[in-house]
C-alpha cells in the first residue's frame, strides 16, 4: 500500500537529539523514511504510544536515548528500554515482527555511529514483509 | 511393647537394622521388580517402595508392596502427602495394614514441579509431622483425625525422614524431636557424605536424649559416577556433599573405577556409622543401582541378616 | 492487593472474532495500582487491538472505560450505557469485576482480559509477590508474622522440609523458604518454642475447600422482620 | 511592596544545609550585595528559638519585611512573632529550603538554586510560581581543554580558531605551539573541577604551585584513547575488529585463515596489560569455526584462562576445531606483508610457525577502566554518584553535566576512525554551547491531576530527581522546582493522573498521526 518506508522515531532531545544535530552539521543527513518526534526523555513514551505509531500506519518505530549508563535524566532510557521489550513481546504476541521496533543508544558525540545505527535499522526494515493495514485506524 | 514388624524386632533387641530401596516400575508390568526383588532378598531386613519418587508417575507404593511380599520381603510403604488428602490417606493406611504391610514411612513428598506432571495440584493437606500424629493416633487411640472412633486400629511401626543437611541448621535436630513427638519410631535421614556434619547432629541429638526414643537410621548412597557426584553437590537442595568426596571420585581414571570407588565410600560411610552411638541402623538408597545392595551390605559386614 | 496480568492480546483477540463494539473496562482500585488493569492499560490493549483488527479485517470498534472499583454495582451502573451498546465488553479487572459486569448484564458476553493472579505486593517497583492464599483461618499469630500457607510452596504448617537449601525453597530457589524466615523470626523474637509445638492440620473447609464462601456481617444488614418479628431472610 | 527593604535571615542551624563554609559565606554576600535586601544574617545555632532575643535586637533601619530562610519545617520556629516591631508578622515570609535541596548536587549549583528562591521571595513572589525556565548568562567567556596529546592540542586550536580564549591544561611540556586566544599551561596537574555550567573552575598545580583557571566549558581528552588500527602496509590481510564481529559474519565470504588475536595492542603498542573479552572472543571463534567461515580457525594468546564459562566454551571451541595457539611477549606474532599469514612462535610446541590470516580478529575495546582519571578530577558530585553507583561501564561517556564534554573517556580504546568524527561531534557541541551564552535551568512541568491520583507511590519511587513526594492528603506532588520536566513519572503513572506541559499527550498523538500520514 505505501511504497515509501516510514519509520517514527521517537527521540529524546538530551544526548540523541544532539547527536542528529551535530551528524547534520557534518553533513550526515537522516534517513529519508525517519521522521523524528522530540520528546524530554525517552522514558517519558508510553506504551500506547509506541503501538499507535505501528496502528497509525508505521512500518517501524524507533526509540533512540542516551546511553543508559550515562542517561540525561538518570533512568529514562532504562525505562524506555523495558517498555521497547515489552512492545516486542505484545508484537511477537500478535505475529508482527517484534524487530520493527528498537530501542537505539547513543552518546551525543556518536553522531555518525548513531545515523549508521539508523541506516542499518531502515534496511532491516525495508527487507521485512511490507506491513498491509485493510483498515485505517480512527 | 508388642512388635509388629521384623525391621522394629531387629531394632528393638539392638542390633544393627538394614533397609534398602526399590524404585517401583513406571508401568504396570511386575516382572522385573519380582526380579530385583529374587535378588536383593536377605540383604537387607525391608525395603523401602518409594511413593512415585520425585513426582513421577510410578507404580504404587502399596501395589509395589504386595509384590514384594509374595517374594517372602518385608516392605516399607512410603506415603506422601503430595497426592492425597487426609481421607485417602487415612484410607491406604487401614488398606495397607489389611494386607500385611507394617512399616509405614510418612512424608510430605517432593513437590510435584520436579516430576512428570507439573501441572498437577499439589495436595499437601497434611504434612510429614500431621501424618505422622494421625497414624499415630488411629493406631494408639484407634481414632481417624476428625476424632471419629475407627472399628479397629492398623497395625504399623511408623517412621520418618530427617535431611541434617537442610536449612535451618540449628533446627535440624529440633525438627527431628518434632518427629519423635509426633509419633516417629524409626527415622531414615537423607543420604549422608559429609560425616563430620552428621556426627556434630547426632552430638545434638543425643543431647536431647532423642536417641534413646526412636531408632535413626544414617542414609547412604553410593554414587555411581563423579557426574552423579557432582550433580549432587549442585543440583540436589539440602544434600551436602563435600570437596573430598568429589577429589576421591576425581582420581578414579575410567567409568569402572569411578563406580567401585563410589562403592568403597559408602562401605567406608556404613562402617563409620556403625560406630556412632545413637545410630540403629542404616539406610542403602541405590538409586537406579539397586542390584549392589547385597554387595555393599556384604561389604559392610552386614550379612547375614539375623532372624528373630 | 489482588494482582494480575494481561492476558496474551492474540488470546483476547481471539475471543473478539466476530464482534463488532468491543467495549474495554478497566478498573481503578488494585489492578490499576497493579499495572495490569487501569486507564493506561487499556489504552495498551486497545492500541494493541486496532493494529490486529486493522491487519487482520476484524472492524472492531472500540469504547474504553475505567471505574472506580468494578467490584461493585454502584460503580458499574453508571456506564451501563456503554456496555448495553457494545456486543462484547473486555474486562482489565480482576475476575471480581468481570464477574460483577457479567452478573449485573447477564445477556452482554463479558471476556476476561487479565488472569488474575493472587494477593499480593509490591517488593520493588515492577516486583509483585504472594503473600496470602485467603485460606479463610490465618496462623501467623504463631509463625511470627510470616505466613506459611501463601509463602510455603507445600503450604506446610510443620516446615522446614528437607529441600530448604541454603534459606531457600527447592520449588524456586529464588525465593526464600518460608520456614527458614519463621525460624529466624521466633528466634529473634525468643520464640522458639511455638515452633516446637505440632501445629494441627489446617480446617480447609474455612478455605474454598468448603465450598464458596460468603461473609454476613448482620450488624450492617438493612433487613426487615415480617410481621412474627422474625427476620425475612434474604 | 516590592520597593520596600527586605531583612534576610538564613539559619544553618547544625549544618543542615550541608553548606561548606565557603559556599555559605557565597549565598550571604550575594544577598548582601542584593539592593533590596538590607541585612543578610546568618545565623549558627543548634536552633533558632535560641537566637530570637539576639535577632530581636537587630539594627533593621528601613526594613518592613523579613525572609526567614532555613532548613527544616517553619513549624520548628513557630509563629514568627520574635523579630523587631517594625516588622509585622503578616509580612514575615518563611522558607523551607530542605524541600529545594537536590540530593547530589554540587553545592555551587545548589546555592544557586537557593539564591534564586530567596531573591524570589525578597521580591515578594511566591517561589513555586517564579520558578520557570530561567537563562543564566555564563560567569566566563574561556574554554579549557585538558589533555597532554596531539588531538588535545588539535582540539585547543579547533576552538581558540572561532576567537574563544581557550586554555589547554596539559600533563606533559609541549612544544610551544603560538595560535591567537590560545594559552598553553603545560608541565600541569589537573587537581579538581567545580562549578555550574558557564561557571567552572579547574584548579590545578603547575610547578609546585596551586592555581585555578575559569572557564564557561570544558573538554576533557583521555590520553590513551585512540589507537591507530592500522596494518602494515601492503599487508592483504583484513582487520575486523571483534566488536564488529557479527555484522562482519553476517556478510563475510568464506576464507582460507582467520586468526583471532587477543589484543590488538600486540600489532600496535608494547602496552603489557590485556584484559581480552575472553567470553565473547571465545564464542566469536567458535562460531567462525562452526559456520565454517575459514578453513583454518585460530586463536593467538598469551594466556588462555580457562575456568567456569569460560572453561566449557573454550572446550566447544576446540571440539568445534579451532587450533589455540600461546605465544610469548618477547615474540610477538608479527604480519607478513606479502602473503596473508601471520608468523608466531608457538610456546608449547617452542616452533616458529606461520598461521594463514585472511582475516584477522581482535577486540580494540578492552581497556580497563581509568581509575587515575577519575581520582585527579573530582567530578561535579551528581556525576561523581553516577560513577559509584554504576562503576565502570562501557561505552561513549558524555558527562551529565551540561558544559563538560568528553572525548575518549569511556573506559576503553577506540579505533581511530570513530574516534576523530567524535572528537571533531565534541568540539563542535562546544562551541555550539559557547555560542550560546547562557545557561537554561528548567522550570516545573510535570503536574498532577490530584483527583485521578491513587497515590500509589510509583510516581516518587521513580523520578530520578525525587521531585515526586506524597503531600498531607496523600496525594502525590511535585516539587516545583526539583522538577526537571523529564516526564518519566507520566510515563509510569498507572492513573493517568500526570501530564507534562511541554510534551502532552495529545501533542505527542498529533505529532504521531503527522508522520505517519494519518492526517493528511
Amino acid at each position: 500500500m505505501n511504497d515509501k518506508l516510514k519509520i517514527v522515531a521517537f527521540v529524546c532531545e538530551n544526548h540523541a537529539m544532539s547527536a542528529i544535530r551535530a551528524a547534520s552539521t557534518a553533513g550526515e543527513s537522516l534517513p529519508e523514511s525517519i521522521r523524528i518526534i522530540e520528546v524530554p526523555c525517552t522514558g517519558r513514551i508510553e506504551t500506547p504510544q509506541l503501538l499507535d505509531a505501528i496502528g497509525d500506519g508505521a512500518d517501524a518505530v524507533a526509540v533512540i536515548g542516551c546511553l543508559e549508563e550515562n542517561c540525561y535524566h538518570d533512568v529514562g532510557s532504562m525505562l524506555a528500554r523495558g517498555r521497547v521489550n515489552r512492545i516486542k513481546d505484545i508484537m511477537k504476541d500478535i505475529s508482527l515482527e517484534p524487530e520493527r521496533i528498537e530501542m537505539i543508544n547513543s552518546a551525543s558525540v556518536s553522531g555518525a555511529m548513531l545515523m549508521m545505527k539508523l541506516r542499518q535499522f531502515e534496511s532491516r526494515v525495508a527487507a521485512m514483509p511490507v506491513l498491509v493495514l485493510k483498515e485505517a485506524i480512527k | 511393647m508388642t512388635h509388629v514388624s521384623n525391621l522394629q524386632k531387629i531394632m528393638d533387641s539392638g542390633k544393627f537394622g538394614v533397609t534398602g530401596e526399590i524404585g517401583p516400575p513406571r508401568g504396570a508390568d511386575p516382572e522385573e521388580m519380582i526380579k530385583l526383588a529374587k535378588e536383593l532378598k536377605g540383604s537387607a531386613d525391608a525395603f523401602n517402595l518409594t511413593d512415585n519418587q520425585t513426582a513421577i508417575v510410578r507404580l504404587s507404593s502399596i501395589g509395589s508392596a504386595v509384590i514384594i511380599m509374595k517374594e517372602g520381603m518385608e516392605p516399607v510403604v512410603q506415603m506422601t502427602c503430595r497426592d492425597r488428602n487426609r481421607i485417602a490417606l487415612q484410607s491406604d493406611l487401614l488398606g495397607a495394614s489389611a494386607i500385611g504391610v507394617r512399616n509405614v514411612l510418612c512424608l510430605t513428598g517432593d513437590h510435584q514441579i520436579f516430576g512428570n506432571e507439573k501441572s498437577a495440584k499439589g495436595v499437601f493437606d497434611l504434612d510429614s509431622i500431621s501424618l505422622l500424629n494421625t497414624f499415630r493416633n488411629m493406631r494408639d487411640s484407634k481414632k481417624q483425625l476428625s476424632g471419629e472412633e475407627l472399628v479397629s486400629a492398623p497395625k504399623i511401626f511408623l517412621g520418618a525422614a530427617e535431611n541434617p543437611f537442610g536449612t535451618p541448621y540449628e533446627f535440624r535436630a529440633l525438627r527431628l524431636q518434632k518427629k519423635v513427638n509426633a509419633g516417629a519410631q524409626f527415622i531414615q535421614t537423607q543420604a549422608i557424605f559429609d560425616m563430620d556434619w552428621f556426627e556434630r547432629w547426632m552430638a545434638e541429638v543425643r543431647k536431647m536424649g532423642i536417641h534413646d526414643r526412636v531408632h535413626i537410621m544414617g542414609g547412604v548412597l553410593p554414587c555411581k559416577s563423579l557426574g552423579a557426584a557432582r550433580y549432587m553437590k549442585n543440583k540436589v537442595p539440602g544434600m551436602k556433599v563435600p570437596d573430598s568426596i568429589i577429589t576421591r571420585m576425581k582420581a578414579a581414571k575410567d567409568k569402572g573405577q569411578e563406580k567401585e570407588e563410589g562403592l568403597r565410600i559408602c562401605v567406608e560411610m556404613i562402617e563409620r556409622l556403625k560406630t556412632i552411638e545413637g545410630v540403629h541402623g542404616v539406610h542403602i538408597m541405590a538409586v537406579a543401582w539397586e542390584e549392589m545392595v547385597p554387595y555393599i551390605a556384604k561389604e559392610a559386614k552386614l550379612l547375614p541378616r539375623p532372624t528373630l | 492487593m489482588i494482582r494480575a496480568e494481561r492476558k496474551p492480546v492474540s488470546e483476547i483477540a481471539r475471543m473478539l472474532t466476530g464482534k463488532k463494539n468491543v467495549l474495554v473496562v478497566g478498573c481503578k482500585t488494585c489492578v490499576a495500582i497493579g499495572h495490569a488493569g487501569g486507564e493506561k492499560e487499556v489504552s495498551e490493549l486497545i492500541s494493541a487491538l486496532k493494529i490486529v483488527s486493522a491487519r487482520d479485517g476484524h472492524g472492531w470498534k472500540f469504547e474504553q472505560t475505567v471505574v472506580e472499583r468494578q467490584c461493585e454495582k454502584e460503580w458499574v451502573r453508571p456506564i451501563e450505557d456503554k456496555i448495553v451498546s457494545a456486543d462484547a465488553v473486555v474486562s482489565l479487572a480482576c475476575g471480581l469485576g468481570a464477574q460483577t459486569i457479567a452478573d449485573m448484564y447477564p445477556a452482554k458476553q463479558v471476556y476476561p482480559g487479565v488472569n488474575t493472579m493472587f494477593l499480593g505486593v509490591p517488593e520493588e517497583q515492577g516486583v509483585f509477590v504472594e503473600k496470602c492464599l485467603a485460606c479463610g483461618e490465618c496462623v501467623m499469630f504463631e509463625t511470627g508474622g510470616i505466613c506459611p500457607v501463601a509463602r510455603c510452596a507445600k503450604s506446610m504448617r510443620n516446615g522446614a522440609c528437607g529441600g530448604s537449601a541454603d534459606g531457600k525453597c527447592e520449588v524456586n530457589l529464588d525465593t526464600d523458604c518460608a520456614w527458614y524466615m519463621i525460624y529466624e523470626r521466633l528466634k529473634l523474637q525468643g520464640r522458639l518454642d511455638l515452633i516446637m509445638k505440632i501445629s494441627e492440620p489446617k480446617d480447609w473447609a474455612k478455605s474454598h475447600a468448603g465450598g464458596r464462601r460468603k461473609i454476613v456481617r448482620k450488624d450492617l444488614l438493612i433487613q426487615p422482620t415480617d410481621r412474627t418479628g422474625t427476620e425475612v431472610k434474604k | 511592596m516590592s520597593g520596600n527593604k527586605v531583612c534576610m535571615i538564613l539559619s544553618d542551624c547544625q549544618g543542615c544545609s550541608g553548606l561548606c563554609r565557603d559556599d555559605l559565606d557565597r549565598l550571604t554576600a550575594a544577598l548582601k550585595a542584593d539592593a533590596k535586601s538590607a541585612h543578610a544574617v546568618v545565623v549558627k545555632a543548634p536552633c533558632i528559638k535560641e537566637f530570637r532575643k539576639e535577632l530581636r535586637d537587630l539594627p533593621i533601619e528601613g526594613c518592613d519585611r523579613a525572609v526567614v530562610a532555613m532548613w527544616c519545617h517553619p513549624e520548628q520556629i513557630g509563629p514568627v512573632n520574635w523579630l523587631p516591631k517594625k516588622i509585622s508578622p503578616s509580612l514575615v515570609d518563611v522558607v523551607d529550603l530542605s524541600v529545594y535541596t537536590t540530593k547530589g548536587v554540587a553545592c555551587a549549583t545548589q546555592v544557586e538554586k537557593y539564591l534564586r528562591i530567596l531573591r524570589a521571595s525578597a521580591a515578594g513572589l511566591s517561589h513555586a510560581e517564579h520558578i520557570k525556565d530561567r537563562k543564566i548568562p555564563y560567569a566566563s567567556k574561556s574554554a579549557i581543554v585538558i589533555g597532554s596529546n596531539d588531538r588535545a592540542v588539535e582540539a585547543a586550536k579547533a576552538i581558540a580558531a572561532k576567537g574563544i580564549h581557550t586554555k589547554l591544561i596539559s600533563m606533559m611540556p609541549l612544544p610551544s605551539t603560538k595560535a591567537d586566544h590560545l594559552e598553553v599551561i603545560d608541565e600541569s596537574i589537573t587537581d579538581g573541577l567545580k562549578g555550574i555550567p558557564g561557571d567552572f573552575k579547574v584548579a590545578y598545580t603547575r610547578k609546585g604551585q596551586k592555581k585555578e583557571a575559569d572557564a564557561a566549558s570544558i573538554l576533557l581528552v583521555s590520553e590513551r584513547c585512540l589507537i591507530k588500527m592500522n596494518l602494515p602496509k601492503d599487508s592483504k590481510a583484513r582487520l575486523v575488529p571483534l566488536e564488529q564481529f557479527n555484522s562482519y559474519s553476517a556478510g563475510g565470504s568464506r576464507v582460507n585463515g582467520m586468526v583471532f588475536l587477543d589484543d590488538i595492542l600486540t600489532l600496535t603498542t608494547s602496552a603489557d596489560q590485556v584484559t581480552p573479552a575472553w567470553h565473547t572472543l571465545l564464542e566469536a571463534a567458535k562460531t567462525a569455526a562452526v559456520t565454517k567461515m575459514a578453513d583454518y580457525v585460530s586463536v593467538l594468546a598469551r594466556d588462555v584462562k580457562a575456568a567456569g564459562l569460560l572453561e566449557m566454551l573454550w572446550k566447544e571451541a576446540a571440539d568445534a576445531g579451532v587450533k589455540f595457539i600461546r605465544y610469548d611477549d618477547k615474540s610477538r606474532p608479527k604480519i607478513n606483508k606479502e602473503e596473508t599469514t601471520i608468523t608466531v612462535k608457538d610456546l608449547v610446541l617452542g616452533d616458529t610457525i606461520d598461521i594463514p590470516a585472511d582475516v584477522i580478529v581482535a577486540p580494540v575495546t578492552s581497556r580497563p577502566w581509568e581509575p587515575v582519571f577519575i581520582e585527579r578530577l573530582s567530578m561535579p558530585s551528581d556525576w561523581d554518584l553516577k560513577s559509584r553507583l554504576r562503576g565502570p561501564q562501557r561505552g561513549t561517556a558524555q558527562s551529565p553535566c551540561d558544559g563538560i564534554f568528553l572525548i575518549g573517556y569511556a573506559g576503553f580504546n577506540k579505533l581511530l576512525d570513530i574516534a576523530e568524527p567524535e572528537m571533531d561531534s565534541a568540539v563542535s557541541q562546544m562551541l555550539a554551547f559557547m555560542l550560546k551564552g547562557h545557561h537554561i535551568a528548567r522550570g516545573a512541568v510535570a503536574v498532577i491531576d490530584e483527583g485521578k491520583c491513587s497515590a500509589c507511590l510509583t510516581c516518587v519511587r521513580t523520578c530520578p530527581y525525587r521531585a515526586a513526594i506524597m503531600n498531607e492528603r496523600w496525594k502525590a506532588e511535585i516539587v516545583a522546582d526539583k522538577c526537571a520536566g523529564c516526564g518519566n513519572c507520566v510515563a509510569v503513572c498507572p492513573s493517568v493522573a500526570i501530564d507534562l506541559k511541554n510534551s502532552t499527550r495529545p501533542a505527542i498523538k498529533a505529532q504521531v498521526a503527522a508522520s505517519t500520514g494519518v492526517m493528511q
